[in-house]
């Protein structure tokens, strides 16, 4: 006998199951395009990265590389195994950490800075906030010939030599040494050009998201501050910055990645910086090496390592990724949304008893 | 909070595993004929289809248009001398080779030729034209044959005898050749003979104005300095349509006003010699070696570059080297007198501006009759071989040679047939020994961009001999029997730039505020002679 | 920052005007007005945007201690642009504001000593409500009375080791097994013990080990301090305050955390916040919400308290209960509070004294009794009272008033002459208005305009000679007369023969006649009315007049940019104009028979048989709907040419689409005059 | 009413207050910060001005002259441009060993091949995807979403190789198709797209479904309109990494054709050559040219974009 169903709940299965096609038919139209390209372009080459870094890869030959049993990690890691390679990186990664402390604050109290002063809104702030933004819009290859004609030496006619008298060599005398566990480190010059070169166009991008989220800070709210007593600082301090709190913790985050993954203008000015002796030959053995110039030099610009130390190239920005993951997971723990607690209240009612 | 985190981790290892199987797969279908890489020597790939002429030899006129993409590294002047002779080799063996030429500049050469390789193979060169000196190293890497068996094979007669050892030995590794040699050049001194002669300071009564050994160059140096700084040194401007008289440093030079005076009056003998070649020719001429017989770095213990180290101290410190500035503006309007730079500018671009016919046509642009008649007045610039490099400690066979590099035409794995070889064998054996009818080799036209022929035949054939008579720079090459090549290693790009680098860091130090003395300098050379070494270490570990 | 303490400079005090600039700035930038007695009081304050649109017009008012102000009219009235006018936060274009006694036009908000709670309760999103009602005490310092704490504080220690060592002592056992989050141990011990910090502090350091060697000690200290205070010329009263030659000295100093967190919970105890104080705004419902921006204007306890509609966003049930809270809170506090509403209802209940406004005009002042039962025009008897009051047309015949469906009331004699008595003395104020130079002027004005503005009259010379001739004669006695005299004449002579009309020399006369300052303001408020409230509609250009709702205000229809100094401005609906017909109607309705609007409250409305008092006749109704409110009946009925509402007692039941006898209480009835709509 | 016509009243208002002078409270807020904001933006752009002069200054007066940078010695040339553009060299000069002859052209053509084909390519998937994610939700969006945002962290060298053989294998060097296709994945845009498309309405959509738009409908009809400020955006970022990205088009056509190079790539090249001879005005008349395309794009967008952004409220 036919098997029979009650019409019913055969309308209701089939509507289920359409809807359910429906539904996932659609997000898949809709995020299929965008998610290939993701797995694609992103999480394969990633794990394409891991793989290398596990083996020793050849930069020519795919295919025929063996496991080999971590042995970049351990390089990077372990001072006795190559010291040449652990010392270069190591100063690399106290150089870069050094540049991020010294310039993430400045990339984002100057933008938003300047974002309060337009937000005040003086005649021609327009005009203002198109210049302000202008200098990011210049490509690197541009401002690095208009930093390097700056502080060219006195021979090659610099900018600042010429008109300023300022002789120093800046590309290759050093500024200032200091030693870091038994390590001297030296400063050179030539991270002064480095750090006009980021300051001048490096936070554009800051700029107009801080002064967006300026313009959604409820008006009332100024006339409460104001009713209050504040003063213009303390309105500041306790209006504005929080109210564009989601803001700043967007481009803290993108300005942190930005300058912990900083070579362009490195590789631009100084090249890697005047050579440090011991770790000349070595990837990133110069005095303004950066992490990412450590990996670059190992991926892209040396051949002779290209083609034979491509692993320890990838290894290597695995432990920058790490390295930089744990930065962002302390920033965001640090800038979350604090839970309410019960502390006063409690205060509240052993006040009110005893009264 | 926390089963969010759960079903996140457990995603990410669904993630994790898919991509690396597909990873493997990926990388699996990637791998291209993988045997023919990794034995650098084997050369069981190529297929014998070579067309045999009844007596069972090869016969070159039953090719049927072979097409043959060859990567050349030669960049402009010289560029268009190679094409000319490719052309001409294709109109001789029309419908049988044709050679097709992409020019790559040395600035990214090597960097499309790895990449290539590894992601492009299909666009990977038969025939390479490149420097000697990578020769072996990217030999090794299993990118190109050996050549000896092959040209056995095809029975083409090179006959590496007439090749100059000296030259020959960076093609050789394992006693195989990985390629044929083709013309050999070192950095050419240029010197201003009319200021050494208007002041007197000639070698042998003033008619000789070329240092022939290290006392010559360093009493001229000290003589051009002393002048200088009294202020008595005459100097002229050669320029074209510049004035050309003679005016003394002390009453400035008069046609120049005030401010274009400031920039220009500071004068310095020599200014700083050009990195790679004169470093190396300073290891070489003094008997030294990159690596030593176990295959360490050995240039830090050589007596005669710690002596070029030296000197380069003591002179820069006593005003005898200028900054390295801008070599060609500084040279003609008399600011220096001597620097070195590579010959392919020599010929077609600094002898016909500054040998020019104003500097003898007299009573124009301040040119005197005495000036005009003159020999070296006339033409006043002239190229020579850095014979000072020599240290007294150097070793006789070499005292008098110097370094030079050159280049070579290999054949790449990428050809995988017989008939390809020999096409390719042919075109060598034609551009190195073939000649035109009238008897004189093609490798002359090729040499008059200022190479002298890595082929002794060539060098004693009267056609290379006259053409030498009338280019400036191959008089001055002299003999390629003096030329040292770098000696066939695979780690020649590290080795290298090491060598360049210590050199260059000593260079810069000494422009840096606090100088530099004699031992930081050997110092530094120690310092990062170690850190070539490791890097070699680093490099073996890597390959292996 | 202006200093609080220095005493307000007399702002009578007549100076030279080279050391007035001194003055002022020794006085902190305060002058007090000794003659202004009240608390805070505005005078003739005027509100005009920069794009000409007048909001507030003359606002006087007189505000005494511990008032509760309540500012209501309908949407755009310009009651919440005169409490921002008030609290500093809009420019006062004219007029005077006193707080204090202080002038305070131009003293920065934070510096008026007020405090404001928000419509949208403006709190700070990213802050505790602890910290949202400290943050006004922890924003400035404040002028705090100088004392000698170390010696307070000693002194207590020593009578608590004198007496109360085992209290002490069981207190501090008490603060620490509860594991009180209460800050510190010391707080508990010194609120429990009503002991100050300090004294605590030192206490709980010494744990009042040996009594002995601490009371030496806390004696020495105070010995030395004493020593100190008197050096420095201060004496000290009984509760440790510094006296300088007998007044005790204050200074500006930061509130102490102590001091904070007592203020705020004892602000939280009123409101009774105490399991919020964590939570954060967002996380709070609206009536939390309003609690906590009150608690903020509380904690602060300023002189004056401004509110700005704080109910409007609370649904009606939470209002109600908010409503007496207010109220609560202002009798307990006692700060003087202006409160902004749009709901009359909030007003009556709330209030101890009305400002109903209307279109930036103030209509009447007063007790919400005085507002409900004797209201001073029609807009205010329609706006207080709900459900609103009954309004019929009807004509007044000497005593007697002819409803339009025939039904008649006659009223009592002394109403008769009341209402003539109001006429005259209205007719008698307009033709005082009339006579006054600017009214003069306008009238001027009006007959020039006619000549000037119409193309086809500046042709024909003779109108102008007359309109001209016209203008002389009204204009002769006023002071501005001769020189238009000699105008004139001028006029005669240079263009001697043919009369050449000539624009430019009509304006010239035009330009005397455009200056008017001496009109009062309660004459304009009164021509204002008997414009606004008058029956017949008088075509009036909306966009200029009132504040417009605001349009997108594209370049063209606007004329923000009028050039109000150009001489020939072309006056609409002119003054002089209003003042004439409005007398000629007040000389019409004395003459006998007028139109004029009666005025019922619902409540007034009765059944004729049940109600006892002096009523009117009974008159006959269908009630359509009849709502049911409680005690209440309302029934909806059309009389006379309007719908009716009558408020009746439940006791006796009506059912919808019935006839009703009804009857209107006769000592309750009210009589607008028609064309001014003010009550007679 | 016509031309100044207004009632008496008013007039009486205004008089009132010319004689009161009313003194708005002289804002120094404003004054100041123009004050700084001017002396900040003369100092931020004088880098420019050296660029522009430098550039239009000989050869010959760069050597002899180099302190008369606004007034060169002998008079502006357009010397340094013409031997960009046009490859011809100026006198005094050794022939540069450049090996490839300068394509501006066709570089330029590249170079907004890549810039807007990206950038519209990537805003349509970009939306697309941010669409799903605020307004669909399925099963593990949040996850995935936390995922795609964490692999901000990954800087772009660990996924170089793969990246590039991944490009090589699917042949999509041969076309500039290698330029647009791998940016489709980029993070930052989509994140800035769901941020904005969070702060529209939800009842908005709702109401909209009920009136039977299916998901394209919605997303064509309703989202993309409101979302037009934030696409503008995200179009203006876009450009500007398409148009100044150099290390990956360096890295896939740096060698071979040149015909393949985007402008940054073409101009490093001529930079590097011009540098090494010591040619610095030609280096910076790359620089110009290299900047004057965005400069005048970004002046034409930036008005509405900043109106915009600020107007729409990004929130991050």
């Amino acid at each position: 006998m036919a098997k029979t169903i009650v019409l019913e709940e055969y309308a209701k299965q089939r509507s289920k199951r359409i809807g359910l096609f429906k539904k996932y038919g659609i997000t898949a139209v809709f995020l299929l395009p965008y998610l290939a390209a993701f797995i694609t372009f992103f999480v394969i080459p990633l794990f394409y990265g891991i793989y290398i870094s596990l083996t020793n890869f050849q930069y020519g030959k795919p295919g025929i590389e063996t496991f080999n049993s971590f042995m970049w990690f351990k390089m990077i890691f372990d001072k006795s195994y190559m010291p040449g390679i652990y010392n270069s990186f190591w100063l690399a990664f106290v150089h870069t950490i050094m540049f991020a402390v010294i310039m993430v604050p400045i990339a984002i109290l100057l933008p938003l800075g300047l974002a309060i002063l337009v937000n005040q809104k003086p005649p021609g702030f327009k005009l203002f906030r198109a210049l302000i933004y202008m200098p990011s819009i210049v490509p690197l290859t541009a401002s690095g010939t208009i930093f390097t004609l700056l502080f060219m030496s006195k021979s090659q006619h610099g900018v600042l030599a010429e008109f300023f008298g300022i002789e120093t060599m800046w590309f290759i005398d050093t500024w200032f040494s200091f030693n870091l566990f038994g390590q001297t480190v030296e400063i050179a010059y030539a991270w002064i050009p480095i750090f006009f070169m980021c300051l001048w166009g490096g936070w554009g991008g800051n700029f107009i998201i801080l002064s967006a989220g300026l313009q959604n800070v409820p008006k009332h709210l100024y006339e409460a501050a104001d009713i209050d007593g504040c003063s213009t600082w303390r309105k500041i301090l306790n209006v504005t910055i929080p109210g564009i709190k989601p803001q700043l913790v967007l481009c803290l985050f993108t300005t942190i990645l930005g300058y912990l993954g900083l070579y362009g203008q490195n590789y631009v000015l100084s090249g890697g910086g005047p050579s440090i002796a011991a770790i000349a030959s070595m990837p990133a053995g110069g005095k303004t090496s950066t992490l990412m110039y450590f990996i670059q030099d190992l991926v892209a610009n040396n051949l002779q390592f290209k083609s034979s130390l491509y692993g320890l190239g990838a290894a290597a920005s695995l432990v920058f990724a790490l390295f930089a993951g744990i930065i962002s997971g302390i920033q965001m723990y640090l800038t979350r949304e604090k839970k309410t607690g019960t502390k006063i209240s409690e205060a509240y009612n052993k006040w009110h008893e005893i009264r | 909070m926390r089963k969010n985190v759960l079903k996140f981790l457990s995603l990410l290892t669904i993630l994790a595993l898919m991509s690396t199987t597909l990873a493997i797969v990926m990388v699996g279908c990637g791998d291209k004929n993988n045997d023919n890489k990794n034995d650098p020597t084997n050369t069981n790939a190529i297929v014998d289809d070579l067309p045999r002429g009844e007596d069972g030899k090869f016969d070159a006129t039953l090719l049927e248009n072979v097409q043959l993409n060859l990567w050349s590294v030669i960049g402009l002047p010289d560029q268009e001398i190679l094409l000319d002779l490719v052309k001409e080799f294709n109109k001789q063996y029309a419908g049988m080779i044709e050679i097709k030429v992409t020019s790559v500049g040395h600035y990214d050469y090597y960097n499309a030729l790895d990449s290539t390789y590894a992601n492009d193979y299909s666009n990977f060169p038969d025939v390479c034209l490149m420097h000697n000196e990578k020769n072996i190293e990217y030999a090794l890497k299993g990118y190109f044959y050996p050549l000896d068996e092959l040209i056995d094979k095809t029975g083409i007669g090179i006959d590496f005898a007439n090749a100059y050892d000296n030259i020959e030995k960076t093609t050789i590794h394992d006693g195989k050749h990985y390629g044929i040699p083709i013309d050999a050049h070192g950095y050419l001194t240029q010197i201003r003979q009319d200021i050494i002669k208007k002041n007197g300071l000639g070698f042998d009564g003033n008619t000789r104005f070329v240092p022939q050994n290290y006392e010559e160059y360093q009493t001229l140096l000290e003589g051009l300095r002393a002048l200088a700084d009294s202020g008595e040194l005459w100097v002229r401007n050669i320029n074209l349509d510049q004035d050309h008289s003679w005016y003394q440093l002390k009453n400035g030079n008069p046609n120049l006003d005030a401010a274009a005076q400031a920039t220009v009056d500071n004068f310095y003998p020599v200014f700083f010699h050009s990195q790679e070649s004169d470093n190396l020719t300073a290891l070489y001429v003094n008997g030294g070696s990159l690596l030593d017989a176990n295959g360490k770095v050995a240039f830090q213990n050589n007596e005669g570059l710690k002596q070029y180290i030296t000197d380069h101290v003591n002179r820069f410190n006593s005003k005898l080297y200028g900054d390295a500035g801008n070599k060609e503006a500084a040279f003609p309007t008399g600011q220096v007198v001597m620097f070195s730079e590579g010959p392919w500018q020599v010929a077609n671009t600094y002898d016909i501006w500054w040998n020019n016919k104003q500097l003898s046509t007299a009573g124009k642009l301040g040119v005197t009759e005495e000036d005009a008649a003159d020999p070296i007045y006339a033409n006043p610039y002239t190229v020579a071989r850095p014979y000072y490099m020599a240290d007294d400690s150097a070793p006789a066979e070499t005292a008098s040679k110097w370094y030079g590099n050159g280049h070579v035409i290999t054949v790449t794995k990428k050809v995988t047939s017989m008939q390809k070889v020999a096409a390719a064998l042919i075109f060598a054996e034609w551009l190195t020994q073939g000649q035109d009818e009238n008897g004189n080799y093609n490798l002359t036209e090729w040499c008059k961009a200022g190479h002298l022929p890595a082929w002794q035949n060539v060098y004693e054939s009267d056609s290379y001999q006259a053409a030498a008579a009338k280019s400036i720079t191959l008089t001055a090459m002299g003999d390629p029997a003096d030329i040292i090549a770098l000696e066939s290693t695979r780690y020649a790009t590290t080795l290298i730039a090491g060598l360049t680098t210590a050199v260059g860091d000593i260079q810069s130090q000494l422009l840096s505020v606090d100088g530099c003395t004699v031992e930081l300098a050997l110092e530094k050379l120690l310092a990062t002679a170690n850190s070539t070494q490791e890097a070699l270490n680093l490099l073996n570990l890597g390959i292996k | 920052m202006a200093n609080l303490d220095n005493k307000p400079v007399d702002g009578a005090m007549e100076v030279s005007s080279k050391d007035a600039g001194k003055i002022l700035k020794k006085s902190g930038y305060k002058i007090a007005n000794n003659d202004v007695d009240a608390f805070v009081s505005l005078k003739d304050i005027n509100k005009i945007y920069p794009n000409g649109v007048q909001a507030v017009y003359d606002f006087n008012i007189d505000i005494s201690e511990n008032d509760f102000i309540v500012l209501v009219g309908p949407s755009g009235c310009g009651k919440s642009t005169t409490l921002r006018m008030i609290a500093g936060l809009e420019n006062i274009t004219s007029g005077f504001l006193y707080i204090d006694k202080v002038l305070s036009n131009y003293t920065s908000s934070k510096d008026r000593d007020i405090s404001m709670v928000f419509q949208n309760y403006a709190l700070y999103p990213q802050m505790t409500v602890f910290d949202n009602i400290a943050f006004p005490l922890r924003a400035r310092k404040f002028r705090m009375p100088m004392e000698a704490t170390l010696v307070k504080a000693n002194t207590q220690v020593i009578d608590v080791l004198n007496g109360r060592i085992d209290e002490f002592k069981e207190a501090v056992a008490n603060a620490k097994d509860k594991a009180l989050s209460y800050g510190t141990a010391v707080e508990y011990v010194a609120t429990k013990m009503k002991i100050c910090d300090e004294a605590a502090k030192i206490l709980c350091k010494t744990k009042a080990a040996d009594p002995e060697k601490i009371k030496q000690s806390a004696k020495a200290t105070i010995d030395a301090e004493t020593k100190k205070i008197s050096s420095k010329g201060y004496t000290m009263d009984e509760n440790y305050r510094l006296l300088k030659d007998g007044e005790p000295q204050y200074h500006l100093v930061k509130m102490s955390k102590e001091e904070i967190r007592r203020r705020v919970f004892e602000a939280a105890e009123i409101l009774d916040l105490g399991p919020y104080l964590d939570r954060r705004p967002k996380e709070l419902s609206g009536g939390q919400m309003q609690r906590v921006a009150l608690g903020r204007a509380i904690v602060r306890n300023a002189k004056l308290f401004l509110m700005d509609e704080p109910l409007s966003n609370l649904d009606a049930k939470l209002r109600v209960q908010m409503r007496s809270e207010i109220v609560r809170i202002h009798e307990q506090i006692g700060a003087t509070t202006i409160y902004v509403t749009h709901d009359q209802t909030e007003a009556m209940t709330m209030a101890t004294k009305i400002v109903v406004m209307s279109k930036g005009w103030v209509q009447q002042i007063g007790t919400p009794q005085e507002i409900y039962y004797n209201p001073s025009n029609i807009f205010v008897a329609t706006f207080i009272g709900s459900p609103a009051m009954n309004i019929f047309d009807a004509e007044y015949d000497n005593g007697k008033l002819l409803f339009k469906s025939g039904y008649e009331i006659s009223l009592s004699e002394d109403y008769v002459a009341r209402h003539n008595e109001y006429y005259k003395a209205k007719i008698q104020d307009l033709r005082r208005m009339l006579d006054t130079d600017d009214f003069k002027k306008m009238h001027a004005l009006k007959v020039l305009d006619k000549v000037l503005f119409s193309i086809d009259a500046q042709k024909d010379a003779y109108a102008i000679e007359k309109a001209v001739n016209e203008v002389l004669k009204i204009v002769q006695d006023t002071e501005c007369g001769a020189a238009i005299k000699d105008l004139v004449s001028h006029y005669k002579e240079d263009n001697n023969g043919n009369p050449k009309v000539d624009k430019k020399w009509l304006l010239r006369i035009r330009e005397p006649l455009l200056s008017f300052d001496k009109i009062p303001s309660r004459d304009i408020g009164i021509l204002h009315n008997a414009q606004v409230f008058s029956k017949e509609e008088i075509v009036v250009e909306d966009a200029l007049y009132y504040q417009k709702p605001k349009k997108k205000n594209n370049k063209k229809n606007v004329k923000s940019n009028i050039n109000l100094n150009s001489t020939d401005i072309q006056f609409v609906n002119n003054l002089y104009e209003v003042a004439s017909n409005l007398l000629a109607k007040c000389e019409k309705a004395l003459a006998g028979k007028h139109p004029i609007r009666v005025g019922v409250r619902p409540e007034d409305i009765v059944l004729n048989d049940e109600f006892t008092g002096n009523k009117t006749d009974k008159f006959v109704v269908n009630s359509n709907i009849v709502e049911l409110l409680g005690s209440e009946l309302l029934i909806h009925s059309e009389f006379a040419g309007s719908n009716i509402i009558a408020k009746i007692s439940t006791n006796v039941l009506i059912k919808p689409h019935t006839d009703v006898e009804l009857a209107m209480n006769k000592d309750k009835i009210l009589i607008f005059d028609d064309s001014c709509g003010d009550r007679i | 009413m016509a031309r100044n016509q207004i009632t008496s009243e008013q007039y009486i208002g205004f008089l009132k207050k010319k004689d009161f002078r009313e003194k708005g409270k002289f804002n120094i807020g404003k004054v100041v910060s123009f004050a700084v904001l001017l002396i900040f933006c003369i100092v931020w752009l004088s880098p420019f001005v050296i660029m522009f002069f430098g550039s239009l200054r000989g050869y010959a007066d760069t050597m002899l002259y180099p302190k008369e940078l606004f007034y060169p010695h002998s008079g502006y040339t357009l010397e340094n441009y013409e031997m960009l553009l046009l490859g011809k060299l100026p006198e005094g000069i050794g022939q540069v060993n450049s090996v490839q002859d300068y394509k501006i052209g066709t570089w330029f053509l590249n170079s907004c091949f890549s810039a807007i084909g990206g950038t519209v390519l990537y805003l349509f998937v970009a939306s697309l995807a941010a669409y799903a994610f605020t307004f669909i939700d399925f099963k593990y969006r949040n996850v995935l979403f936390a995922g795609i945002i964490a692999s901000m962290i990954i800087p772009g060298a660990a996924t170089a190789v793969g990246n590039q053989s991944m490009v090589y294998s699917m042949g999509l060097n041969r076309s500039l198709l290698a330029l647009i296709i791998p940016g489709l994945g980029g993070v930052y845009g989509m994140y800035l797209i769901k941020t904005f498309f969070e702060s529209i309405p939800k009842d908005l959509i709702e109401s909209a479904k009920m009136d039977g738009y299916n998901n394209f409908k919605i997303f064509y009809k309703i989202v993309l309109p409101l979302g037009k400020t934030v696409l503008f955006v995200q179009g203006l970022f876009g450009f500007m990494g398409g148009w100044n990205d150099l290390i990956w088009p360096q890295m896939l056509y740096g060698a071979k054709d040149n015909d393949l190079w985007t402008l940054q790539v073409g101009m490093a090249y001529i930079i590097n050559n011009s540098k090494s001879s010591n040619l610095i005005g030609s280096a910076l008349a790359g620089g110009v040219i290299c900047l004057l395309p965005v400069l005048i794009m970004y002046i034409i967008a930036q008005d509405k974009i900043i109106e915009g952004m600020s107007s729409s409220g990004i929130k991050g």
